[in-house]
């Protein structure tokens, strides 16, 4: 892999700018039957709590218009499954892992946290604030700047590694949901989470997903993204990992010239297993034609 | 390392109301050997239908590396599929999945299979697979309407065929247990593919025996990555479960939750 | 036109349920060459503010996938305009109107409500509170109950008509911007109006609106749509026209279904002229399939 | 009432670098008797690609009711475009806008036509207009590289014709304005279609003349409704404005703000 790829994130030294996103990707078990996963910048793992959870009813998924709803509900092996049945097959791997960690209590999160961000093949935290906070009447953690810094100050306080606070986009203002955090001690933001969506089935006029509500992702929301990275990035000084809808090489450079200094790819590796791939080859060919020589050179290029 | 593959249309036609028979040539063809397995075809390269719909495997012919599937045109995906010619070439990932345990059925003995609708293409390719090992095929094929109908012709050279339609316009009226209990059909294994509330019947009725079912679910990915496709089991612990796409989509009856 | 497909609305007497959207129909003139007009259920016009507008700089539109941005900046004729220039158009037609109307402030709102209001013309009013608030450093009117509903009480104060608040989907809480603009005293609700997006080209490495965000509208964004209203119609009493990407009978209907009342059709008469005259011509055999009598019975029908 | 309508096409040809040349055929083009005037089109079904294109007449010949578009295949919509093979059937809405003045320009007169790039086609429909009714053409084409050349050779049919690349490939090296001056070009009436830049050195040296230009500007419905596509003018009120879609998108010089 050439140099010109590579960035350098708090925790994560990445051959190149792009990763799985997590749920996309489950612990790369999968995607290891496709490709060498050691090609990948980075690798987000499926969001982990600290049991083993069902998740929620089927249907979980539904198509839309360039995008789909998912309503998985959090299914893992919880942390033990997680430490003795997914990190091993990382053992001679040289790709960076992100552990995703999730939970209905702050004090989910910090057990998780704590366990995960020990384990040798982990590199970084990503915290999903996204989830419903039982405690307060199932309103996601995320929505809220106060909450969400406190939440993210205990993991901080617990945490071994780097920890990045992955932003729900279901807010009002996400600068300060971006700058709360920051200022709680996250090294680094991951955006966007799913946008909250539903569809409805007109023949049997119930929801198509069994959870009623779903997370909506892929190419329908990358303007949304955009967004959102490009007002973020101009207030906080902490790096962003950008991702929402990303599809084609155009796309990653999108996210780096917002303000993202790397990106994940979610959605579309349901409809192209060898997406990553794919993305980190073609990039270089992509470079020189807008004549820039590292991708770093892209990172905020449209602040300037 | 498995491959997504582009195949190439050679022929589509309608063989029922909205129903199409779809063959497909290509390499890839060729790992294409167990009846019950899925495709998961991506539409085209327009992104407004994102995700791959998965479809079953049909029937394969070896010698000119083609596979058919059998479709309905139900939604905006599929009808869009049915709108392709001759010579598009279709993004393909597969096979997938578990598919019929056709070793199940010795020599000698009587299979089973029982189809409902859009669920009885796999089995034709399990009865043309059970009938090449000496294992006796008895159909039954469900459908709503004489309209509906497909491949009757088809199984009765490998086997004989019961076709029940559910408003009684074509063969026998009523559900596929209709003609199971009218035509006291035993059998050593069953196979079936169908809509879940047959499925369930059959369950209750076969339960311990040896019989294996094919599920549908909503996928994400079609190979174990994503957990959209999970079904619990029917004894063990809560958070247990099964992923249709690669644990299935067949089962033996009574292992999952329907 | 059929007798099943009527709906009453708080002074919208509809023929059927679907109108074109505020802002995507001009002042009915240009579609007025395609179609009569009169087969309309309504017209939301566009919005209009006190004095003519002339916008923001182009570019004002982006392509996204499924979907499209605009950043038009309520480019309009003023009051007088609309009043002496748009409305004697329709002089000799029997569609009801319903005037959108826009401020930088409330006492700009106040101004247009409760001159359009008086107009014989108009059948309701249609409050969009996404605009800039100038008093309060361009945070959007729709962003704060407080804010959504004061604006609402004064509005409706002038107003001789009844009237729609549009609620902007850029909340962390629809439900409460919903019930404030409801107590307020709100005759109904219009929802959605766009969501913030943003897209950069990548040659360039600027954004391709000159406004740099802009609203993200289209079939993208119908799963939020359906979400929301299917959120907002369990709590309110008001009835609901619903609107996000709608593009087909069967979308009409899940609007419908989620608990709109009835329905605005916006981006896709750009892709389609005829989309909505196609719409309500397809609409009964669209209710016969699924067994329908009257359109009414549809409203809300996810929600038994 | 207008109608929005398909054609078919009849012929797709790749003419310079990733510029094509397409021919459709149908009803509608009986309507399409201005140059200037551009057709708005549905790139196909899919939804992702939601808006449609606007792209110039580039000639008509009523005689078989063919109009001819050529469009650089430079972004999603028209790659897409460029795929389409012969018989598809295209929305298209239009003939929309305002074309070129033919008029303007008197028997016996010298037109000067200025084409930049993509901007060269509608100039080849208006010429041919021109000399029908007896105007002298002089035609000066400018593009990028020698590889993006079109149509030279037709506009050498109808009148003297110069070329120019912007890296001196082919023809002239420069810009337009350079073979205007090396030739020292005059006339009666100027019409020119061709990137902004051009079309304000044009303005600002033919301010007052008759001279005629075709503007671009991102569309959503093309038609007067949206508001996408509005420019300022050069003496007015701050709110005032002029649509190119559908006031132009062809204005006399010094009328509307570059
Ligand atoms: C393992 C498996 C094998 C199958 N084999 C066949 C077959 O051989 N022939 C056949 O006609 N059908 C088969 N189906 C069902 C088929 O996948 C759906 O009918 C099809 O995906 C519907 O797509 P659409 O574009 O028509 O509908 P849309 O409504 O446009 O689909 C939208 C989304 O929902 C999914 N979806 C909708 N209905 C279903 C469903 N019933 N099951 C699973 N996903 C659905 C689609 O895959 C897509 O992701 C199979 C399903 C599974 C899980
Ligand atoms: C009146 C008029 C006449 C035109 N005539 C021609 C012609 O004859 N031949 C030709 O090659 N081009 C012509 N253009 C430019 C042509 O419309 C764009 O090149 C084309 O729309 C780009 O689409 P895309 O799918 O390649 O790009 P995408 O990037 O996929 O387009 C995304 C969106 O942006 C719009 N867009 C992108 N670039 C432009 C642009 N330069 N101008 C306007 N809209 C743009 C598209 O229409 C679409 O809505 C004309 C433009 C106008 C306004
Ligand atoms: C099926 C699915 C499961 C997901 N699970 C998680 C998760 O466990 N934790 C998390 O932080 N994000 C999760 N996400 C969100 C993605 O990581 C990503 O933020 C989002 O999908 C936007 O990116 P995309 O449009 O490329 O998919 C999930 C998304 C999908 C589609
Ligand atoms: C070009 C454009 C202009 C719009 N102008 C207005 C406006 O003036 N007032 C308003 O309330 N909404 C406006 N909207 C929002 C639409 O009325 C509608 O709420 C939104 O686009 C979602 O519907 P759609 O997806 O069908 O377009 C505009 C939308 C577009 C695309
Ligand atoms: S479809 Fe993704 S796990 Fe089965
Ligand atoms: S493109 Fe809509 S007004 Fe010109």
């Amino acid at each position: 892999m050439s140099e010109r790829l590579r960035v350098t994130l708090p925790g994560l030294e990445m051959k190149n700018p792009i990763m799985p996103a997590s749920g996309c990707f489950g612990f790369g078990k999968e995607y290891g039957e496709f490709y060498d996963l050691n090609v990948l910048g980075a690798i987000a793992l499926k969001a982990t709590t600290p049991e083993p959870r069902f998740g929620n009813e089927t249907p979980r998924v539904a198509e839309t218009k360039a995008g789909m709803l998912n309503a998985i509900g959090l299914q893992n092996p919880g942390i033990e499954g997680v430490i003795y049945k997914e990190l091993p097959r990382f053992e001679d791997k040289t790709v960076p892992l992100v552990a995703n960690i999730a939970g209905a209590t702050v004090d989910e999160y910090i057990e998780v946290a704590a366990q995960l961000s020990k384990q040798e093949k982990i590199s970084a935290l990503e915290l999903n604030i996204s989830c419903p906070n039982v405690k307060q009447g199932g309103i996601a953690f995320g929505t809220d700047p106060l909450v969400a810094a406190e939440l993210t100050k205990e993991v901080k306080a617990v945490s071994a590694v780097p920890v990045y606070v992955k932003l729900s986009p279901n807010v009002t203002d996400i600068v300060s949901m971006a700058q709360a955090v920051e200022q709680a001690g996250a090294d680094g933001l991951a955006m966007i989470n799913t946008l909250q969506g539903m569809r409805i089935d007109t023949r049997t006029r119930k929801p198509i997903l069994a959870n009623q509500y779903g997370g909506l992702s892929g190419p329908a929301i990358k303007p949304v993204a955009i967004r959102m990275i490009h007002q973020v990035s101009q207030v906080v000084s902490i790096p962003i990992i950008g991702m929402g809808g990303i599809q084609t090489v155009d796309d990653v450079i999108e996210f780096l010239l917002a303000g993202a200094s790397a990106v994940a790819v979610g959605t579309v590796n349901f409809v192209d297993p060898y997406i990553c791939p794919k993305l980190i080859e073609t990039l270089p060919a992509a470079l020189d034609e807008i004549g820039v020589r590292h991708v770093t050179e892209l990172i905020g290029g449209s602040l300037q | 390392m498995r491959k997504q593959c582009e195949l190439t249309i050679v022929s589509q036609q309608k063989i029922a109301k909205d129903s199409y028979e779809l063959i497909l040539s290509g390499e890839l063809v060729r790992q294409m050997t167990t009846p019950g397995q899925f495709l998961h075809v991506r539409i085209d390269g327009a992104n407004d239908l994102l995700l791959r719909r998965p479809l079953s495997i049909a029937h394969v012919d070896q010698s000119c590396q083609e596979v058919t599937l059998i479709y309905r045109a139900s939604g905006d995906g599929t009808r869009r599929l049915s709108g392709k010619f001759i010579g598009t070439r279709v993004d393909v990932l597969g096979p997938l999945g578990r598919g019929f345990p056709v070793e199940e059925a010795k020599q000698g003995e009587t299979a089973l299979l029982v189809g409902g609708g859009i669920g009885v293409p796999p089995l034709y390719y399990l009865a043309q697979q059970l009938v090449a090992q000496g294992v006796r095929v008895h159909a039954v094929l469900g459908f709503a309407s004489e309209e509906d109908v497909f491949y009757e012709e088809k199984f009765r050279v490998l086997g004989e065929t019961w076709v029940t339609t559910v408003d009684g316009s074509y063969g026998m009226k009523g559900f596929v247990t209709a003609a199971i209990d009218e035509a006291g059909l035993d059998f050593d294994v069953l196979y079936s593919c169908g809509p879940t509330p047959m499925l369930q019947t059959l369950t209750e009725r076969y339960v311990g025996r040896r019989a294996f079912i094919s599920l549908e679910e909503r996928m994400g990915c079609g190979i174990g990555a994503c957990f959209a496709c999970v079904c619990p089991l029917v004894s063990g612990e809560a958070h247990e479960y099964r992923k249709i796409c690669t644990d299935g989509p067949v089962f033996p009856v009574g292992e999952v939750l329907l």
